[in-house]
């Protein structure tokens, strides 16, 4: 009955999916050519302006900031997704145990996943880069064992809600096992908090990979993400602004696109949206 | 209710051993010597585990353990070994200095983002919810030691608003104390907008698809009561839930935002004595930070039926 | 006298979709009732909704004009519209059960509207009038409900706090919205009495929204039908009934359950199902720190039904039916007494013991909507019911769903989602899903009070089909005398948790020995409908 | 009432000179306490407290003799009884005083010292040493500072220091700052103030050292006027402040040492040549320029620049060759297995270097992976001797015979020891005990040429100390120890 009116919801979708579509092509073209050498120091160009030859200027060891943008993003990227994975599988399958069925399983996981989110960051990356040495997998492993705890916490809150919920019951006198019951009834019904935190980590994930590497301990350098070109960019706030603003601009980017089509698609899932 | 509260109190006891055990081990296992650090490149193994010996760390782990637990039970967390100081006084004293920023972050971050968050909902697929997402998906893309120190140069300096480095507390000055803790306070709460905005317009999306809203509506009630008294209870769970989860992250991990606004709080405290390898602190720190954590999430837990009277507190 | 409502060729649909409600007009004078008939699915809620704006979304209102009291309301500002919601337009929804915030205390609520449209009034005298249109209502308690969560409600104490919050704002047209279906006929009585009275008091006009024909004889003055979003007949409530012209309305009038006797085929055998004096009790909650309190809601109830036996649970709203069927089904924990399924304990089963008991006992939710995942599309929610039948290929399946949902008259609707269907349908789906998995026990609570009378005598149908076919057994709750006087062997009669008086169908209804029972019975407008054979003159000169 | 601020990047660890230090910790106690001798800009040594040194002929005895006028901070008079309880302190093993195993034993052991009258005492030696008042003068030991006796409690522990500087301890406010109150009855010496020596007459009343750990937010204090002291700019900041209104920069080359540690154990690393391949394929000028900015000069030598052993053979720079550095890399047999270089964020520049000569080594076809860990893990990789190569940093020696002891020394019993050499270490305590500056030239030269032959380690440079202070401050200057000094200065309001 209506006309062809502007939608902002199909405009999410369209400004959310032009977005990621730059990020993974700039990255995809990365890996078999950027306009200078991610890696390759030049002495004259060291903290060269944003000019024609280096639109987002040069870094202290006169790399090409865009270049490094480009060639970070596809290590940035996945590491921030294997993290968000590993948290939000892990983290959703206790969060839904530990609400679902309550009692003594409850207590004993959230006895250990508050000792667990008491745990600083720095020092589970630190106890972890010492048994697997400094590298990505390391870094993925320690973020999502920090951020694990959280999701179970949301997920469980939500949960508890949840089955309570006479669909819930309905399922039961079905005859449905627990974990059936949950993972078809109570999980996809707990799914919006789990997506706003899911979609929100992606962006902490990547801020945080920038404060290890802030502290030497993220993802080896020289090789650039856009974590440790943000931490390294940080004294030159004032002096070299563009430093910090690509890499920042890349994340914000990223996370944009992420959460807008991430939205897009809720939406698009929620029954009760659809017209 | 008073018999649950005890209950539940008593078996925060266990999670406490937990983090002071894991946290001693992890700590020992983790490469570095405090001792190393304080003799430098100079450091010969002689004269290392001499020093050693002094502070007790060449007992075996369970001993050291055993002691330090039986004397934490009576309140003395031991001292410094960077400094020499006693680390119970100090932490509650770092604790203030943290406890009063966060606080007013997250509740000012939680009046700000909570309203905004609804009114995306209720607005869904508006320009003001294409907006709202957008900036909040923005602060979510900066870090801490950034917006800290834009704002830092910013108002501190440019403009000189408010004093850069320093720190009174409330009890010497409260008015001076609220100059130091504006900005960094402004930037938790920056931080924090952006998650906690998504997660309530996410649950109040939910919300308002629900029937006892469109009965609400056909009351007269107005749109304005319809979210904060309708929906805000039934969607305010999982909101609920992460705002226990950023006060406990801060009250335990303000480290940034206290290093570039050079405050003395506890984040600082436990981060620096993670790299001087402060044994006591660290542990002291833990120790409470636990303790912190599991009454936050204590109290979150007892108002879940707050929110859903069907969920039972057990 | 001027028309209070006026609506002329109202159309409502889904956006470049087809049409849920086709050219309907109708009007309202003031004092007067107008009731809407039709059948389940007809678009009588969606009529509702428009008058007020709150259409759900994914529908739309397209042509056609709304007028109250002259005033076009259909493009009202939303300032001038929320003064009408509840002010001068009360509405009672359908479906009592999801229509309360969970989370708000019932006087809350109630008070809501109240400082909204009378705000000179004070609090406490907001609080009087409350508690004052709950006892009026006929909840008795109404000091203490006032601090209570809708959960700890029956489905009939629900709808009466619904209609209590309606009219307490005494507004000048009330949209009830079937308002009894959940109550059992003495409070139905009640219950429309006083809103006949508000009628005759304050010149409220009321339109009235109902499958029971015997509401519609007894209460309103004109009548519309209503079938697949088309108003096919309109005028003097005594004139259709007494002599319809429409086909649909003709087979509507049909279907009013005959006094026939139930054929008393006695079933016999061990009982399937035998519960032995169980008792339950709730805690109430006086908020974060209060004093809890305890209420029993069953005081010991022992019953019995065998293999092919239809029992029937009637009784007052509140009295403890629902509990009864849901501790029945483990879903509630009695605090004494014991249930058998073919003679095994429950109370004290194994995990295998109670899957098997799940697997032959069904249950069809007094609230269906709620008990319909919100997720999930019609079809997938009652081929969900199969899924432990390992027998089965998924074409099978496939076939027995469709089956089933053509079985409650829901062809076609498997891709729907819970919130595209109408009440009666959402009822349908809980009752599809619930026999498609041909139990041997099912346990019904008000299977049909959402539905028209002719998809109603279709279930029974339906239902008396199935047990002569399998013989299953089934224990139906409900407050429809002649529905149960139609299909059910034996009738158990409860009161406040208590069982007040059982025995074979026709001997209780012939001669009810309780006194509780002998005012259910008189005041059953069905049960007078067609006892009085359908002398509708009458019933529509009242 | 006037007050200098100045910032300090961390806490100081204690107040107790010597004992529990870090460089942020000596350099607040040095405004406190003053030695017998201390530390002139030219890192030679000049007395102190002492009015003169007497040197016995067989270079065992030296006899200090008080100058007139000294007080403590209590008023109290400075007597030889105080320099003996205080060294009976530093001796006492349980105070773990950071330098006396240098006293105890090996080269400048002390054997006795003794009151000779009310003003003078006398140091036994066992063996005659070029280093004895060097060693005394140490910074790091707290130039063995004198201590009143209230300084310890009755049980003999630690309270805190009563010395004789220009500042008294008013307040530690731990985590925030330190706060010294002017000492009106300081006796000042009459030369002009030279390094730790000198006049130290204080004319501000208060100095706070306020503790700013993050760079960025001191920079921006010192900017807006809420520190008048930034004791340690980094080099990166050096052309900003300069260009700043009301802000002063002083630079000096401190005697640091920054270099690349190459693990003689390694397998790979063993051979001299794959070692001297790597040397060869950095240009040590184009880093140092790049990494301090001109700050500080390009020095392939141990022994600091600003010695006064630096001569020719130091001076020489290894040839930036990447062709040699290819050819000897081939017989060396490397075949671009990847070598681990270990570096840390703690020191910016220490990392910058390391990325450079990784890049540098890349050209020569070397393959240097870099691995950033985290300072205390690296030191203590360090103290272990497990690593392949690491990017490090030295802190200042005084005297070259010293800067050879730190890295120089057998590894089967020091593995943090980087040079393991026999011949090497005969030499380095054959100078220590002489005293004559020339013969110690030349031992120091045949160490250079066995150590460039040996080229266990990369050295780059040795630092500079740039400070930036408020034009308000008249008379503040970076010294060679890089560290603050709040004396001879003034306040303009
Ligand atoms: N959101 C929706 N989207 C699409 N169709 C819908 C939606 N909601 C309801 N419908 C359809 O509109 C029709 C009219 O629904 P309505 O609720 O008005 O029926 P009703 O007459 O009240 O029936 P009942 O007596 O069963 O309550 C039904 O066929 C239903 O399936
Ligand atoms: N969760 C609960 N907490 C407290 N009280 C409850 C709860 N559930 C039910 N009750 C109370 O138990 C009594 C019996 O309720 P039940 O739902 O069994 O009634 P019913 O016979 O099914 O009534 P109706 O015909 O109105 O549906 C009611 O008084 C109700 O208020
Ligand atoms: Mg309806
Ligand atoms: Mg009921």
């Amino acid at each position: 009955m209506t006309g062809l009116r502007f939608s902002w919801r199909r405009a999410n979708a369209v400004i959310g999916g032009a977005l990621l579509a730059v990020i993974l092509f700039a990255a995809a073209i990365a890996v078999v050519w950027t306009p200078f050498d991610p890696l390759g120091i030049n002495l004259r160009a060291r903290y060269a302006p944003p000019s024609w030859l280096r639109p987002f200027g040069a870094d202290e060891f006169g790399r090409d900031v865009l270049s490094r943008a480009m060639a970070g993003a596809l290590t940035s990227t996945s590491v921030a997704l294997l993290t968000v994975a590993f948290a939000v599988i892990c983290g959703t399958a206790l969060g839904l145990v530990t609400g679902y069925l309550r009692g003594w399983t409850d207590r004993a996981i959230m006895m250990v996943n508050d000792a667990l989110l008491a745990f600083p960051g720095i020092l589970l990356a630190l106890g972890l880069m010492a048994v697997i040495g400094p590298n990505r997998y390391g870094i993925v492993l320690a973020l999502g064992i920090a951020y694990t705890p959280s999701v179970v916490r949301v997920v469980r809150g939500t949960v508890l809600s949840i089955r309570e919920r006479e669909y819930v019951e309905a399922s039961r006198v079905l005859g449905n096992g627990e974990i059936y019951t949950m993972l078809r009834h109570v999980l996809p019904n707990a799914f919006a908090p789990l997506a706003v935190l899911a979609t929100s980590m992606f962006g902490w994930v990547i801020l945080s990979e920038s404060a290890l590497s802030f502290l030497g301990l993220g993802v080896p350098p020289p090789a650039p993400t856009w974590g440790n070109m943000l931490a390294a960019a940080r004294p030159y706030l004032e002096s070299a602004p563009w430093l910090g603003i690509t890499p920042g601009l890349c994340i914000a980017a990223t996370l944009l696109g992420i959460n807008l089509l991430g939205d897009a698609l809720r939406d698009k899932l929620d029954p009760r949206m659809a017209g | 209710m008073g018999r649950y509260l005890l209950g539940r109190l008593l078996t925060t006891i266990p999670t406490l051993l937990l983090v002071s055990f894991s946290v001693f081990v992890l700590i020992r296992l983790v490469p570095g010597d405090p001792i190393v650090l304080m003799l430098g490149d100079a450091a010969d193994a002689e004269t290392v585990r001499g020093i050693r010996e002094a502070y007790g760390l060449e007992e075996p782990i369970y001993v050291q353990f055993g002691l330090w637990l039986l004397k934490a039970i009576s309140g003395d967390l031991g001292h410094s070994i960077s400094n020499g100081a006693a680390v119970a006084p100090l932490i509650l004293d770092r604790f203030q200095v943290s406890a009063s920023i966060v606080l007013i972050a997250v509740l000012v971050a939680a009046s700000i983002s909570v309203p905004l968050g609804m009114i995306a909902a209720w607005r869904q697929n508006s320009l003001t919810d294409i907006l709202v997402v957008g900036g909040a998906t923005l602060l979510l893309s900066l870090p801490s030691f950034w917006l800290g120190l834009l704002l830092l140069l910013l108002f501190g300096l440019k403009l000189g608003w408010v004093p850069v480095v320093g720190y009174v507390s409330f009890a010497e000055n409260w008015q001076g104390a609220l100059t130091y803790i504006l900005l960094p306070t402004v930037t938790l709460i920056l931080i924090e907008i952006g998650v906690v905005t998504r997660m309530a317009r996410a649950s109040t999306v939910e919300v308002l698809r629900l029937e006892y809203i469109t009965h609400a509506r056909a009351k007269g009630v107005s749109e304005a009561s319809v979210l904060m008294r309708h929906a805000l209870p039934n969607a305010f769970a999982p909101t609920w839930t992460l705002l226990g989860l950023v006060l406990g992250n801060l009250l335990g991990g303000i480290a940034v935002v206290e290093t570039v606004f050079t405050l003395p709080g506890l984040g600082r405290l436990l981060v620096d004595a993670i790299f001087a390898r402060d044994y006591p602190i660290i542990q002291g720190c833990m120790l409470f930070t636990a303790f912190l954590y599991v009454i936050v999430n204590l109290l979150v837990d007892l108002c879940y039926p707050l929110f859903d009277p069907r969920v039972m507190a057990e | 006298m001027s028309a209070i409502l006026d609506i002329a060729g109202l159309k409502i649909g889904v956006p470049e979709g087809p049409l849920v409600v086709d050219d309907v007009s109708l009007s309202v004078q003031a004092g007067e009732v107008v009731a809407v008939v039709g059948e389940s699915g007809s678009g009588k809620t969606m009529v509702a909704r428009s008058i007020l704006g709150l259409l759900p979304p994914g529908l739309v209102r397209g042509e056609g004009a709304i007028r109250f009291k002259g005033e076009s309301i259909e493009a009202a500002p939303w300032k001038r519209m929320r003064a009408l919601r509840g002010g001068e337009i009360g509405m009672v929804f359908q479906e009592p059960m999801v229509s309360l915030n969970p989370a708000i205390r019932i006087g809350r609520q109630m008070e809501e509207g109240l400082a909204i449209h009378r705000p000179k009034m004070g609090r406490e005298e907001r609080r009087c009038l409350c508690a004052d249109m709950l006892r009026r209502v006929g909840i008795e308690d109404a000091e203490r409900c006032l601090m209570a969560f809708p959960h700890e409600f029956s489905g009939g104490m629900r709808q009466r706090v619904m209609i209590a919050m309606a009219l307490a704002c005494r507004p000048k047209l009330l949209i009830a919205d079937e308002p009894t279906t959940a109550l059992d006929s003495l409070t139905q009585r009640e219950v429309l009495d006083l809103m006949v009275g508000l009628t005759r008091e304050m010149g409220t006009a009321v339109l009235l929204i109902t499958h029971d024909l015997g509401v519609v004889a007894r209460y309103s003055q004109r009548c519309v039908v209503l079938e697949k979003g088309k108003l096919v007949e309109a005028g003097a409530t005594a004139q259709i009934i007494g002599n319809p012209q429409h086909p649909y309305t003709q087979r509507l009038i049909d279907a009013i359950p005959r006094p026939e006797p139930h054929g008393g085929d006695q079933a016999t055998g061990a009982p399937i199902l035998a519960v032995e004096n169980i008792a339950v009790s709730f805690t109430r909650r006086g908020g974060l720190f209060g004093r809890s309190s305890q209420m029993q809601a069953l005081k010991g109830v022992s019953l019995e039904v065998r293999p092919g036996e239809t029992v029937a649970v009637v009784g007052g709203s509140g009295s403890g039916k629902t509990t009864l069927g849901r501790t029945i089904l483990q879903l509630v924990k009695p605090s004494g007494g014991g249930i058998a399924f073919r003679g095994e304990p429950l109370l004290t089963a194994d995990r295998a013991a109670l899957h098997r008991f799940r697997m032959n006992c069904q249950l069809i939710s007094q609230d269906p909507y709620s008990s319909l995942d919100p997720r999930m599309r019609v079809g997938a929610i009652v081929e969900e019911a199969l899924r432990l039948l390992p027998a089965l290929s998924p074409a099978e399946k496939q076939a027995r769903v469709t089956d089933a949902l053509a079985e409650v008259g829901l062809s076609g609707y498997e891709r729907r989602f819970p919130h595209q269907l109408s009440g009666g349908q959402r009822q349908r789906v809980a009752i599809a899903r619930a026999l498609i998995r041909e139990p041997a026990l099912v346990i019904a609570d008000e299977p049909i009070s959402a539905l028209d009378m002719t998809i109603q005598k279709q279930i029974l149908d339906l239902l008396g089909q199935l047990q002569r076919q399998r013989g299953f057994s089934c224990l139906f709750i409900s407050h429809d005398l002649a529905a149960v006087r139609q299909i059910a062997s034996r009738v158990i009669v409860m009161q406040e948790g208590l069982i007040v008086e059982q025995g074979e169908t026709e001997a209780v209804f012939g001669r009810p020995r309780h006194p509780y029972t002998r005012a259910l019975m008189e005041a059953s407008p069905a049960l007078a409908l067609s006892s009085r054979t359908l002398d509708f003159a009458e019933a529509s000169t009242r | 009432q006037s007050m200098a601020r100045v910032s300090i990047n961390a806490d100081i660890r204690s107040t107790y000179p010597g004992v529990n230090r870090d460089s942020n910790t000596d350099g607040v106690i040095h405004h406190i306490v003053e030695g017998l001798v201390a530390f002139k800009e030219d890192s030679s040594v000049a007395p102190m407290l002492a009015e003169k040194i007497e040197t016995s002929a067989d270079g065992l005895t030296y006899t200090f003799t008080l100058r007139e006028g000294l007080k403590f901070h209590n008023g109290a008079p400075v007597t030889a009884d105080d320099v003996l309880f205080s060294w009976s302190k530093y001796m006492n093993p349980e105070t773990k005083w950071r330098c006396h195993s240098d006293f105890s034993k090996g080269n400048s052991e002390v054997v006795s010292l003794d009151k000779v009258d009310d003003r003078t005492v006398a140091f036994k030696l066992k063996q005659p040493s070029a280093l004895f008042l060097g060693l005394l003068a140490r910074i790091d030991c707290g130039s063995a500072g004198i201590l009143h006796k209230d300084s310890f409690a009755a049980d003999g522990s630690f309270v805190k220091p009563i010395g004789t500087g220009p500042y008294m301890l008013a307040d530690w406010k731990k985590g925030e700052y330190v706060e010294l109150a002017k000492f009106d009855g300081y006796a000042s010496r009459t030369e002009k103030r030279d390094g730790y020596a000198g006049a130290r007459k204080a004319s501000i009343d208060t100095v706070r050292f306020v503790i700013i750990p993050d760079r960025s937010a001191a920079k921006a204090a010192l900017y807006s006027g809420s520190i008048e002291v930034l004791s340690d700019l980094d080099v990166n900041d050096l052309k900003e402040t300069k260009a700043r209104k009301g802000i002063k920069v002083d630079i000096a080359e401190t005697m640091g040492l920054s270099g690349i540690l190459m693990q003689t154990k390694d397998p790979l690393l063993s051979n001299v040549k794959m070692r001297l391949a790597i040397a060869h394929a950095v240009d040590t000028a184009a880093i140092v320029d790049a990494v301090t900015l001109g700050t500080a000069k390009p020095n392939n030598s141990p022994i600091p620049s600003v010695s006064a052993y630096y001569g020719k053979p130091q001076g020489e720079m290894i040839k930036y060759d990447p062709a040699l550095a290819r050819k000897l890399a081939a017989e060396a047999g490397y075949k671009g297995e990847p070598i681990k270089m270990i570096t840390n964020k703690r020191y910016q520049p220490s990392f910058d270097s390391a990325v450079f000569i990784q890049a540098m080594a890349k050209e020569a076809g070397i393959n240097i992976e870099l691995e950033v860990i985290e300072w205390a893990t690296q030191l203590d990789m360090y103290t272990k001797g497990d690593y392949q190569m690491m990017s490090f940093l030295y802190s200042a020696r005084l005297d070259p015979s010293l800067s050879f002891d730190m890295f120089a020394g057998p590894k089967a019993t020091q593995p943090r020891k980087v040079w393991d050499n026999p011949a090497a270490q005969t030499l380095i305590e054959q100078s220590m005990t002489i005293s004559d500056t020339e013969k110690r030239k030349e031992i120091f030269n045949k160490l250079e040429s066995m150590f460039r032959q040996d080229m266990p380690m990369l050295v780059l440079y040795n630092g500079a100390d740039i400070a930036a202070y408020s034009d308000k401050l008249e008379g503040y200057n970076a010294w060679m120890a890089g560290q603050p000094r709040l004396w001879g200065v003034t306040l303009k309001q």
